[in-house]
């Protein structure tokens, strides 16, 4: 007989791996890639596999260099590398996405110690970073189709208000508005959410709460005054359901607590919201997102549940 | 120690920005260029000698008790002097770095060699230590400058130095990218020099 | 208690030197420095008004809008101590908070040149709006029309391009421009004022 | 009839089931084997003081080990037969033990004194003593000595009564038969319980994937109203005593309390056919049901053990090992504790033995924590078992006890679910040992 192995119980563990959660991810924005691809032609699609294998290569060179096991096969880079091209609109040049994974892997991810230690969320750290450095390619929107007229976003026209020539509620939840390569087809995205969602990789907490928020926040304070905002239809525009579902989810940078995911994404809607009504940025999905990011320890802190019996004890 | 040693010191072993990691305003606030970095580093160094000699002189006439208050107006008349005089006399450099000028009184480095040297030194070794630490200073200002003027602008010296098609990166002349170029070379400097001792 | 005189009287000596010695400075430096200070301002008029000789600086009514307002008029005048335009300073808020334009307005009714002086926009985006680039699609524009700015191309007459990225600090410019022409018109037009 | 489960309790895990092996197979009875090896502790407590000495003759059902204290269980011996000697050896949960290994003579001889009884002729207080003569104890794994349990202190007032029939652990199968084909004696067993504590309303729990267990116990209790049997949600730890109370009674286990606290006294099914066996036959607690079982078994049965029998000798009547064998496990694979010999002896908590191979103890790579707050959301306690890890491999045990890891009942939910397969269960019980060595050693120096 073999050496008998002598370990701590549990004996059995889930075959819930990270690389299986991640898989799932990736699998949850093909939708989404599907539909950029068809709006956005092949341009799309270029950019999506050039941001992906450099956020791969990024994270093999790194994890090298700081003499890491290699851990490619869990796909989390694939994710961010994907992420990142997302959160770019189809005209940049070939060299943003890389430069682009190239920051969110090499420094935000690996210089803070990896998978799970990052402090915020990769592609939208990178994403803030290259909005910084080269405003005017992050910002050059173009119409779907083959012609690439460039036009405004429907955030952009909202800031502007003006109400003619607006892409209708339909355009906008299909995706055949301007924006960034994964954002503008709020179906498809919520078709991989609903994905995740059974696959329990997130949970409703999140999406929920921050969807709900900015819907509301936005319906109250409209422009013509107290509940004349469209909320229904801010929340088919910009980055917020690629935000809401695949980036404010983001396991390493949002709280792990119950109440802390609520606190999460009604933070994040409130903060979309300011910056959509009042702010001068078109859309505040990724600095909302970034600033509630750097404030999760501290929400994970205060929000410790009471544990089983406690309550009763203090009664 | 050989005057040497504290010229030294003041460059690698206690280099301001990288090791002691002070006067961290003016450094993010003025390496938007190379330029930029020379000028704050050497106005600083004037600042720096002139304090350290004058507090170094007046080692024994400035009671303890009252110190902070002597040194601070030590530092403060200097700097104030420097401001008028560049004003006056050298306008283009004034326009340039004039709103930092009065940041040198609140640069902690000068503070802090007034209290942990010049106060216990004579006035020799305290003139070598401002030169250095001033020097370290200068070096460590106009590499962050050089930096951020060659990647956010293409440029260094004001001189085109990047290819044309090179397209700025912003970021690096905006206050966030100080603080990423910083933490990325204070990183790499610490790697290598922990590494050496 | 005679420490505490010591100490005082110390801390007198030393306050009083530094005293004395600034002020030797200042008066060494205070003629020079009004020069350079006099010597800038008047380079910053006569590159909006190139065709003046001298100015004079002239009494404003309250004129301003919500987020704009005129800090300072010449009057201009030639070697012949004829008006040949008025340059305006206003304050306006940009991106990144005030921003300081000059404008110059020559009595034909026509925009000589604008400049921009201090500002905090953001440099690459905002901070471009003091690049002739852009300053100098001002020059030449009648005051008859006030200035729009315009985001896709197609210029009308009285419309300038934006900087791209920076539509805030692009219409800040405008406004302080447009403030200017309409000072010009309601108070100085033909040339007379007071 | 369908019924429907009742609420159940939060956090928790599904792992699958892995009962079909057993679920269907009859109890079968072990014969005993030539030689068994009696630990003197199986109980939580002190340990028994060995009555006999080696050479004695002794009989079937014979005490040969006397409780010290109020806190213990004498042992009585499983066969007739020698003692051989009385020394160290291993033991399933203590690692090695002082055990009296006597040899069988085969001709299963029963001590003449045991002698059998009715619930109705025996005063409360006699119940309890006969409880405590026969050594039984809780028979779900905890093995705390059940008199104890039975007698509460005064100021405590017990109003209900439940029997664990949950069998939450995955691949055990032994309460799940024990209903099914003794659900008579539990009922009579629980009734003892009821009337030693004076209760009136009694809750058997069962699990909603046990359907003829539920229909066994229904029919065993249909005569008597004031005993119900309750449907619950499969889910795990459904079993472990505060989520039963929570889920049967809406009320709470306080933090660091009993059940007692909330007038509840929870028995394992096992340990109250038990109590019928020691008062109606007068028989004490000498054999128990087990569950053997795992890919590495080729017949996999539930079989009536006589306390003592090694491992080994069990492995070898249900067909022998199958497989490279890399781990042995005292229990379910949850809670069970993996053994280094087969040479171990069952003892009164043994609910299971199982033998898996290399295809089931997969060694996975330990990956970082992703924070993906799985764990958090499966602790039926609602502990951060993520941070109890951090803190714990930091020797942060301070921060441990702040965040009540001394609550953690070690269900290993959070060890199950982890993704990055982190071993958060024994760090936890780490961090528990020294939270409580910091409190013992703070308690001493005031």
């Amino acid at each position: 007989m073999n050496q008998l192995i002598v370990s701590s119980s549990p004996h059995i563990n889930s075959d819930e791996t990270i690389a299986k959660i991640m898989r799932d991810v990736v699998i949850a924005l093909i939708p989404a890639g599907i539909a950029a691809i068809y709006f956005f032609g092949s341009r799309a699609l270029l950019i999506i596999v050039v941001s992906v294998i450099s956020a791969v290569l990024t994270e093999w060179f790194m994890q090298k260099l700081y003499k890491k096991p290699i851990t490619l096969d869990d796909w989390s880079a694939v994710v961010t590398g994907i992420l990142i091209a997302y959160n770019m609109p189809p005209t940049v040049p070939l060299w943003l996405p890389i430069v682009g994974s190239v920051i969110a892997i090499a420094i935000i991810k690996q210089s803070f110690g990896g998978l799970g230690q990052n402090f915020m969320n990769p592609a939208l750290g990178a994403r803030a970073i290259l909005l910084a450095c080269w405003p005017v390619r992050m910002t050059t929107w173009v119409a779907p189709g083959p012609d690439a007229i460039s036009t405004a976003t429907p955030l952009e026209l909202l800031n502007g208000n003006m109400q003619e020539g607006f892409p209708t509620i339909w355009d906008a939840f299909i995706g055949n508005i301007g924006g960034c390569i994964g954002e503008t087809s709020a179906f498809a995205l919520i078709l991989g959410a609903i994905y995740l969602l059974y696959r329990d990789v997130i949970n409703w907490r999140i999406p929920v709460s921050y969807l709900g928020t900015v819907a509301l926040f936005t319906w109250i304070f409209g422009k013509d005054g107290f509940f004349t905002g469209n909320g229904i239809y801010n929340l088919f525009i910009g980055g917020l359901m690629l935000g809401a579902f695949y980036m404010a989810t983001d396991y390493a940078t949002s709280p792990v607590t119950p109440k802390g995911q609520l606190i999460m994404g009604f933070g994040c809607g409130i903060i979309t919201s300011i910056i959509r009504l009042y702010g001068g940025y078109p859309d505040g999905v990724t600095y909302a997102i970034l600033i509630m990011n750097i404030v999760t320890p501290l929400i994970d802190r205060y929000t410790i549940p009471s544990i089983y019996g406690e309550v009763e004890r203090n009664v | 120690m050989k005057l040497r040693e504290i010229f030294t010191n003041g460059i690698f072993k206690e280099n301001p920005i990288f090791k002691l990691v002070i006067g961290m305003c003016p450094t993010i606030a003025v390496t938007t260029a190379a330029i930029n970095g020379i000028g704050m580093g050497l106005a600083t160094t004037f600042v720096l000698i002139c304090s350290n000699l004058v507090i170094s002189l007046l080692k024994d006439f400035i009671p303890s008790k009252i110190r902070i208050p002597s040194y601070i107006v030590i530092i403060a008349t200097f700097v104030t002097i420097v401001g008028m005089v560049m004003e006056a006399y050298l306008p283009d450099l004034y326009d340039s770095l004039g709103i930092f000028i009065p940041l040198i009184v609140v640069n902690c480095i000068i503070l802090a060699r007034a209290e942990t040297f010049a106060s216990k030194n004579p006035p020799i070794p305290s003139i070598v230590d401002g030169l250095g630490i001033g020097l370290g200073f200068t070096l460590s200002l106009t590499i962050l400058g050089s930096i951020r003027e060659l990647l956010g602008a293409g440029t260094l010296f004001n001189m085109q130095v990047m290819p044309n098609s090179y397209e700025p990166a912003l970021i690096m002349i905006l206050p966030a990218g100080a603080f990423i170029t910083l933490g990325l070379l204070t990183g790499l400097i610490n790697k290598f020099t922990t590494k050496m001792d | 208690m005679s420490e505490t005189w010591t100490l005082g009287l110390k801390l007198f000596i030393i306050t009083a030197v530094a005293g004395f010695i600034l002020g030797f400075t200042n008066y060494l430096t205070e003629q020079p420095i009004m020069k350079q200070r006099i010597q800038a301002d008047m380079e910053a008029r006569l590159a909006v008004l190139p065709s003046a000789k001298e100015f004079e600086e002239i009494e404003i009514d309250e004129v301003a809008d919500e987020n704009s307002k005129i800090i300072e008029i010449y009057r201009a005048v030639d070697a012949d101590n004829n008006i040949v335009g008025y340059t305006f300073k206003v304050l306006t808020s940009g991106f990144g908070g005030d921003v300081e334009v000059i404008v110059g307005i020559n009595s034909d009714g026509i925009i000589e040149g604008i400049r921009i002086g201090e500002h905090s926009e953001t440099p690459g985006l905002g901070a471009k709006a003091s690049e002739e680039g852009f300053t100098e699609q001002f020059a030449g524009k009648a005051i008859d029309m006030p200035i729009e700015v315009n985001k896709t191309g197609d210029l009308a007459d009285n419309e300038i391009q934006a900087i791209t990225g920076a539509t805030i600090t692009s219409e800040c410019v405008s406004n302080a421009v447009n403030l200017a022409i309409n000072y010009y018109s309601e108070s100085l037009i033909g040339g007379i004022d007071n | 009839m369908v019924e429907f489960a009742v609420s159940t309790f939060t956090g928790g895990i599904h792992p699958p089931y892995c009962k079909e092996s057993t679920e269907k197979m009859p109890i079968e009875r072990l014969d005993p084997p030539g030689i068994v090896s009696i630990p003197l502790q199986q109980h939580i407590g002190t340990p028994c003081e060995a009555v006999v000495d080696v050479g004695d003759k002794i009989k079937k059902g014979q005490k040969i080990g006397e409780a010290k204290g109020f806190v213990g269980a004498p042992i009585h011996s499983s066969v007739s037969g020698v003692v051989k000697s009385i020394d160290k050896k291993p033991h399933p949960t203590l690692g090695e033990c002082m055990a009296i290994t006597i040899e069988n003579d085969g001709l299963g001889e029963l001590d003449s004194s045991l002698q059998g009884s009715s619930l109705d002729s025996l005063s409360s207080h006699e119940l309890i003593e006969r409880i405590r003569e026969a050594g039984i104890v809780g028979m779900g794994g905890a093995a705390f000595p059940t008199h104890v349990k039975l007698s509460p202190p005064s100021d405590k007032r017990i109003d209900t009564v439940i029997l664990n029939g949950a069998e939450c652990e995955p691949y055990l199968t032994a309460d799940h038969r024990l209903m099914v084909e003794y659900s008579e004696d539990i009922i009579y067993g629980l009734r003892a319980i009821m009337k030693i504590l004076d209760v009136k309303k009694a809750y058997v729990g069962i699990e909603d994937n046990k359907p003829d267990a539920i229909e066994a116990m229904k029919k065993a209790s249909k005569s008597y109203r004031n005993i119900e049997i309750k449907v619950l949600r499969t889910k795990y730890p459904q079993g472990a005593e505060k989520q039963l109370i929570e889920v049967l009674t809406k009320r709470q286990v306080p933090s660091a309390g009993l059940p007692m606290d909330v007038g509840v006294v929870v028995n394992n099914v096992a340990t109250a056919a038990a109590i019928s066996w020691a008062i109606r036959d007068g028989m004490p607690l000498i054999e128990r049901v087990v569950t053997v079982t795992g890919s590495g078994i080729n017949g996999p049965k539930n079989l009536l053990i006589p306390i003592g029998t090694p491992f080994s000798y069990i492995v070898d009547r249900c067909g022998g090992a199958k497989g490279d064998i890399v781990k042995v496990i005292n229990g379910g694979p949850m809670m069970g504790l993996a053994q280094y010999t087969l040479d171990v002896p069952v003892i009164k908590g043994t609910s299971g033995i199982l033998l898996f191979t290399s295809e089931d103890v997969k060694i996975h790579k330990e990956g970082p924590c992703i924070r993906c707050a799985k764990c958090v959301e499966v602790c039926p306690i609602n502990l951060m078992p993520l941070m109890l890890n951090a803190y714990s491999k930091n020797h942060a045990y301070e921060d441990c006890g702040r965040l009540h890891v001394l609550d953690c009942i070690e269900c290993g939910s959070c060890s199950y679910i982890c993704p990055a397969k982190k071993p958060l269960m024994q760090n936890i019980r780490i961090a528990k040992r020294e939270v409580i060595n910091m409190r013992k050693q703070h308690a001493k120096a005031k």
